[in-house]
């Protein structure tokens, strides 16, 4: 039957009348922008429609503002480690919400600057992971033959590496610097993305409308611009956001076992001097409990977020809801 | 009819001793999917080409359109040998079309009717008003008005609908020959005569010429010139539709046709599945599953023998008459001195 | 028509006496062909395995003695050295012979099981990791053992109450612990439930394997008091992902055709379940447990560090802030070691799970 | 959404009844409801009398002892309609099983017999699914259905996706095992031209609903409904001059069954419509004996009732 196509046609359906009229001098262009903007438009539609992913958004949103506005929520010379304001290790009081690290920083300050680093290492670091993902994948899968099963060798053998472990290792043994554990996030994480998109380019390649174009005349590039391009990149949107969340996981991690820049402030790092400072044993939560909460909140806004792009792109992947 | 004045023009699409072999997965024999094959296609004419599946039909098809590279032989068009150089290539597929069979597979889901259709076009780099042709395209194809459908997705349109479109994309290039494969088979019965119509419609309007790949007899009928009858990479039987789907002479023909629902007299049910390209049986190739042969109709022509163990020569490509492969037909018909042949 | 009179000499379905080649030749394939099949994959898969562990050996030489430039130099960036002991240690970790040679030495050490003497420890790298194993295994095996087990069957009951309030709860609940870091749960649960909390008095130990005093079947007890942290730990953040795949699978099948079969047959719905659903559902989760074990040695880094727990996570983590190269290495290549095997299990497992692979 | 909307069919013991249509027409949904196998969302409203009992209030446990043993179907597509992972023996003995008929021992030997009965050798019930071709998956399919010895088989596209030859040799198989036990089929199909060839009696479907209804053979060759003669139409005879290069079809599309024409569902695309039909839907009405149509233009033989618009 027809349930699963009786959806979206409603919604387009009333569509092309306005659209024949916005482009009557039979711009292509316009066609393209007309098309565009109606697909965005129930994109967003499908995405209001899971909770979850808005909470995911909403909290993101939030975050973001205030990594952006750090400077001007808390002054910019939080970071600072002489002149510090407090006494160390102070509890929360109203001056110091969070108390103070071991130099009298404010950890309030510290927090949110803290949003900053870890938002971007993320970003970067996925979005390296994703770019070399998708390119190794597509390639792999569309040309086939002895570079594909060299291609996914070298692949096959980085999935098998423990991650984490050569993440640390590439931390260990290059200098410290946030550029360090964004390429060792970066480089470790991309297998599982080209597996993925190999997959996926595979399949749509066995859809008859490749071979339609090649029978039009369609060149490799124009294959995988024009195809299947499209076509994974719902899939890369969803992974993408979901090695968001991993990669800030790793990054907390890195910065955590001393791997991160010693030069910034960031949450994993703050866990680490928390440790250090001895929190653990006299019980000071509230050095402890901040930082490990907002990466744990990052991580699950990107993950709902994630979800729901997921769901939305390719409802057919089971995880919708 | 067309096929009378087919010799006089020259052939628009040929294939001399066309062969295709894929090699066999994992220590298995090379299948032969296309095992000598000799076609012609005349400008306008419409040939069927009909077996069953894993017969090569499929491969063959997508060998005259220069997306499989033959073994050995060579495919011409227009006089001209196929070359498989890319620019070349690509001028040919400006000239030739491909229809697939599943419209919903043949389109890419996330673009618009009009990006289906202006896809040759870019592909070919059109120089003049790309909307417009899009626009011709569709309203040809029978998508009235054409700006109703340019925004559309395929799972907006209905089974029909998509097939118009991917023939809109094919038309839209001015090709002169369209490669249809089971371009019916999986839409609904009412829609599928419209669209054989509208296939007979652009040979009547623009000289089209097609090849339609199909397992169906009745679609040959209704709208082919030509019909050649495809068993294990060699056409066994080919001629006028006419000839050949009322008058079979090939043991295979007559069993595909006995097996119709509407047909007289008792089915010749062949057992087994159909063979395997990997390993063709000596002699005739059909004489394993031949109910001639089986009955023992063969050894009272004095030919059995001869089906077990004397290949076949390849059937000429074109010729007035009904052409076939078998010793037994062949045993046959020298008692006839009015025979259509030699 | 010229056939139609005559009576149709192949009739099935009594087999007919003209049986065609090919299908004959289906049987016979399908009859002697499922065994040299498997001995073929599995040769292919042990070859493959032993590919990647080479690979791996290519990548760690190529990580510590290539990347840092002078790996002594990165050994002690946090310590002044004199130019003599520099000399020394690179005699000692045989840093002057030519580079290829190097390599030919590190691969024959390492297939002995030679991967060289620890710079912190002065012990052989293998026999520190020989005295740690014990411990991860204990530790990561029971882990994986609870949190399969319940990322199983949480992940089915999820799929089948797909939409529902408890589907939502369960996998808002293991998403919500995946995003946790888990060295700061670790510490969280040190806080309230070692060191204690308000009302909370200190219940577990907040760190170590045993109290050292203890034999015979109290020892036991000691150990599993010891585990009950850590153990939770790595579960509250592991099952998540065996539940979503699990889930996600058990949802794929859902729709199949297949379970209308089942239920057209007249089984209850718990059988169709069982029967046909869960299992077919649980192949690519399986592959996907035995990856885990691979990784969890790997991923027990954190927890095992911040437990203080004796296994090769902590010794790992007493290398890093060193560097003690040599020891990092010689983990590096076992807990690589550790996914190979893994992987190589499950390839060869699944093919007894799944007709459809390898033959 | 209607899927089918007020489908009256009976089949008598022993009787084989084709139902005809396209895609979204109804007839798969019709077949599902038999045993009542639709999702939970579904709801079904009226009876199915088999054998005289209720299906649709039947308790759960009946309702799965009816299932199989009263009914069973086949289904298409047996690549998915079977286990991958079951051998294709263990499946066939399934049922024998579940309902009781017969111990472990007997169910394999009862499975080697049915095997053998559907032309295929009993040594392949230890074969998987994915290892036999599609026309012997069917086989199996077919052998499945006989386990339990109902009473009723419904095939739903049995063929479909197999060759022309294949297709012969499993229509073939199916004709001669119900009749050689009795057994009462419901074939459903897309091609009038095979349900004619197989059945007693055909139904032909349109937007849910029967459009006609009578013996095989003229609904095949003189049907009454235009939606019939164009569907009977749509596959040619071969000899026929009058299908000679003119393929006939219908303009326009099947109804989306989520937005129904008003009136008769059939007038945007019926070549003879009145202007009546875009509002008053008809009813099957007796065209001739034992033959009735859904059609303004066919006259009762007996009057009842006749509308004027």
């Amino acid at each position: 039957m027809t349930t699963s196509e009786s959806t979206p046609p409603p919604e387009t359906g009333s569509t092309p009348p306005p659209a024949t009229g916005a482009a009557p001098q039979g711009k292509a262009r316009s066609l393209t922008w007309e098309r565009r903007r109606t697909s965005v438009a129930r994109f967003w539609r499908q995405y209001r429609s899971h909770r979850a992913g808005l909470y995911g958004l909403g909290a993101l949103l939030l975050i973001a503002a205030i990594a952006l506005a750090a400077p001007l929520l808390v002054g910019s010379d939080v970071q600072n480690v002489t002149g510090a304001p407090g006494k160390a290790l102070e509890s929360p009081s109203s001056r110091f919400p969070l108390g103070t690290d071991q130099y009298g920083r404010s950890l309030f300050g510290l927090l949110l600057y803290g949003a900053r680093i870890s938002l971007s290492v993320g970003l970067m670091a996925a979005a390296l992971s994703v770019a070399i993902g998708t390119l190794i994948g597509i390639l792999a899968g569309h040309f086939g033959g002895w570079f594909a099963t060299v291609v996914m060798r070298i692949t096959d053998w980085f999935l098998v590496m423990p991650a984490l472990v050569l993440a640390i290792v590439l931390a260990t043994v290059l200098s410290q610097s946030v550029w360090t554990v964004v390429l060792a996030i970066g480089v470790t994480s991309w297998p599982t993305t080209a597996r993925l998109v190999r997959a996926q380019t595979l399949a749509v390649e066995s859809r008859p409308y490749i071979e339609r174009a090649q029978a039009l005349g369609g060149g490799h590039g124009h294959i995988m611009a024009r195809h299947v391009l499209p076509n994974v990149m719902p899939l890369v949107l969803a992974q993408t956001t979901l090695l968001i969340s991993s990669a800030i996981l790793t990054e907390a991690t890195l910065a955590f076992l001393g791997l991160g820049d010693p030069n910034v402030v960031s949450w994993g790092g703050m866990l680490q001097e928390a440790r250090e400072t001895g929190a653990v044993s006299s019980g000071h939560w509230w050095y402890l409990a901040p930082p490990g909460l907002a990466i744990a909140v990052v991580a699950l806004a990107f993950t709902l977020c994630g979800r729901a792009v997921e769901s939305v792109l390719n409802p057919k992947l089971g995880t919708s809801r | 009819m067309t096929t009378a004045e087919a010799p006089a023009t020259s052939p628009l699409l040929a294939s001399r001793a066309l062969h295709v072999t894929f090699p066999g997965r994992r220590g298995a024999p090379p299948a032969q999917a296309v095992d000598g094959v000799d076609l012609e296609l005349a400008p306008g004419e419409i040939v069927a080409l009909v077996g069953e599946s894993g017969c090569g039909k499929t491969t063959l098809a997508r060998t005259l359109l220069g997306l499989v590279r033959p073994t050995s032989g060579e495919v011409s068009f227009g006089g001209e040998t196929l070359d498989y150089r890319a620019r070349a290539l690509k001028a040919y597929r400006k000239r030739v079309q491909l229809v697939l069979q599943d419209p919903s597979g043949s389109l890419n889901p996330r673009h618009t009717v009009y990006d289906a259709v202006a896809e040759g076009l870019r592909i070919h780099g059109h120089p003049g008003d790309e909307r417009a042709a899009v626009a011709e395209a569709l309203s040809r194809a029978g998508l009235r008005p054409p700006e109703r459908f340019f925004l559309r997705y395929p799972h907006e349109l209905s089974g029909g609908q998509r097939q118009r479109v991917v023939i809109a994309g094919a038309l839209v290039l001015g090709p002169e020959l369209i490669v249809a494969d089971e371009p019916v088979a999986s839409l609904d019965a009412s829609v599928r005569g419209e669209i054989l119509a509208l296939l007979l419609k652009l040979r009547d309007e623009l000289g089209l010429s097609a090849l339609v790949v199909t397992h169906d007899l009745g679609l040959a009928w209704n709208i082919a010139d030509r019909v050649a009858v495809m068993y294990l990479g060699r056409i066994v039987e080919s001629g006028p539709v006419e000839d050949v789907l009322t008058h079979p002479q090939h043991p295979y023909t007559q069993a595909l046709l006995s097996v119709l629902p509407e047909a007289d007299g008792e089915p010749v049910v062949l057992s087994g599945e159909p063979p395997d390209p990997s390993r063709i049986p000596s002699g005739c190739r059909f004489h394993a599953r031949c109910q001639v042969l089986a009955s023992g109709r063969a050894e009272e022509a004095g030919v059995a023998d001869k089906c077990r163990t004397e290949p076949l020569p390849v059937l000429p490509a074109h010729a007035d008459g009904p052409q076939v492969a078998c010793h037994w037909a062949a045993a046959r018909r020298v008692p006839r001195p009015g025979g259509p042949q030699e | 028509m010229t056939a139609a009179s005559t009576p149709a000499v192949v009739r099935e379905p009594d087999g007919g006496p003209v049986k065609s080649g090919p299908s004959r030749g289906v049987l016979a394939r399908a009859a002697a062909g499922p065994k040299t099949a498997y001995l073929l994959y599995v040769a292919g898969k042990l070859g493959g395995a032993a590919v990647s562990l080479l690979a791996v050996l290519v990548t760690s030489f190529f990580l510590f003695r290539i990347i840092p430039g002078d790996p002594v130099k990165a050994m002690t960036r946090h310590r002044p050295v004199s130019p003599e002991q520099m000399a020394a240690l690179r005699r000692q970790f045989g840093l002057d012979s030519p580079l290829w040679q190097q390599f030919t030495d590190y691969c024959g050490k390492a297939l002995t099981g030679d991967l060289g003497v620890s710079y912190q420890f002065h012990a052989p790298v293998s026999q520190l990791i020989a005295e740690r194993f014990p411990a991860t295994l204990l530790l990561t095996g029971v882990a994986v053992v609870i949190y399969s087990a319940l990322g199983l069957w949480l992940g089915t009951r999820s799929a089948w109450r797909h939409g529902q309030l408890g589907d939502k709860l369960n996998t808002g609940v293991a998403l919500t612990l995946w995003s946790v870091p888990s060295f700061w749960l670790g510490l969280l649960l040190i806080i309230v439930f070692s060191v204690g909390m308000g009302p909370i008095p200190g219940l577990f130990p907040t760190g170590g394997m045993e109290s050292g005093s203890e034999t015979g079947f109290a020892h036991v007890l000691d150990v599993a008091h010891h585990m009950v942290l850590p153990v939770l730990t790595l579960v509250a953040v592991g099952y998540a992902q065996t539940l979503l795949v699990m889930r996600s699978s058990l949802l794929d099948e859902m729709g199949s055709d297949y379970l209308t079969t089942a239920r057209a047959k007249g089984l209850r719905d718990a059988l169709v379940r069982r029967k046909h659903a869960v299992p077919n559902a649980l192949l690519p989760t399986v592959t996907m447990v035995f990856i885990n074990l691979g990784h969890v040695a790997a991923g027990s880094i954190l927890v095992e560090s911040v437990f203080s727990w004796p296994g090769l996570g902590g010794l790992f983590y007493q290398a890093i802030p060193v560097p003690d190269l040599p020891l990092i290495q010689g983990l590096f290549v076992v807990f690589a070691g550790a996914m190979i095997l893994m992987n190589l299990l499950a390839d060869l497992l699944y093919p007894l799970l799944d007709p459809r692979v390898g033959r | 959404m209607h899927a089918v909307r007020g489908v009256d069919l009976t089949l008598a013991a022993g009787q084989k009844l084709g139902v005809a249509g396209e895609s979204g027409c109804g007839k798969s949904t019709l077949a599902l409801a038999l045993l009542r196998l639709l999702p939970a969302s579904a709801h079904l409203s009226g009876e199915i009398l088999l054998d005289g009992e209720d299906v649709l209030t039947m308790k759960w446990g009946r309702l799965r002892a009816v299932r199989w043993a009263g009914a069973s179907i086949v289904f298409q597509g047996a690549m998915h309609s079977l286990n991958a992972v079951h051998r294709i023996g263990d499946q066939i003995a399934e049922p024998l099983l579940i309902h009781g008929r017969a111990t472990p021992a007997a169910a394999r030997k009862r499975t080697a017999a049915l095997l053998e009965q559907v032309g295929l050798p009993a040594a392949r019930a230890d074969a998987y699914p994915h290892e036999l071709s599609g026309g012997q998956r069917q086989r199996v399919m077919i052998a499945m259905s006989l386990a339990c010895d109902p009473h009723l088989i419904v095939a739903d596209e049995p063929t479909t996706a197999l060759d022309v030859m294949i297709q012969a040799q499993i229509l073939r198989l199916i004709e001669q095992l119900v009749a050689d036990q009795n057994i009462s089929l419901l074939m459903i199909s897309h091609d009038l031209a095979v349900l004619a060839d197989t059945c007693d009696r055909l139904a032909v479907m349109y937007a849910g609903r029967v459009v006609e209804e009578g013996p095989a053979a003229a609904v095949h060759t003189a049907a009454h409904h235009p939606y019939a003669q164009a569907l009977s139409a749509a596959f040619p005879r071969i000899g026929d001059p009058a299908s000679r290069r003119a393929p006939r079809g219908l303009p326009g599309d099947p109804p989306d069954p989520a937005r129904l024409p008003t009136g008769c569902t059939f007038h945007p695309r019926c070549p003879v419509a009145l202007a009546s039909c875009t509002q008053d839907d008809q009813p099957l009405r007796e065209a001739a004996p034992h033959h009735h149509a859904a059609c303004v233009h066919v006259s009762p033989a007996i009057p009842q009732g006749v509308s004027a618009p």
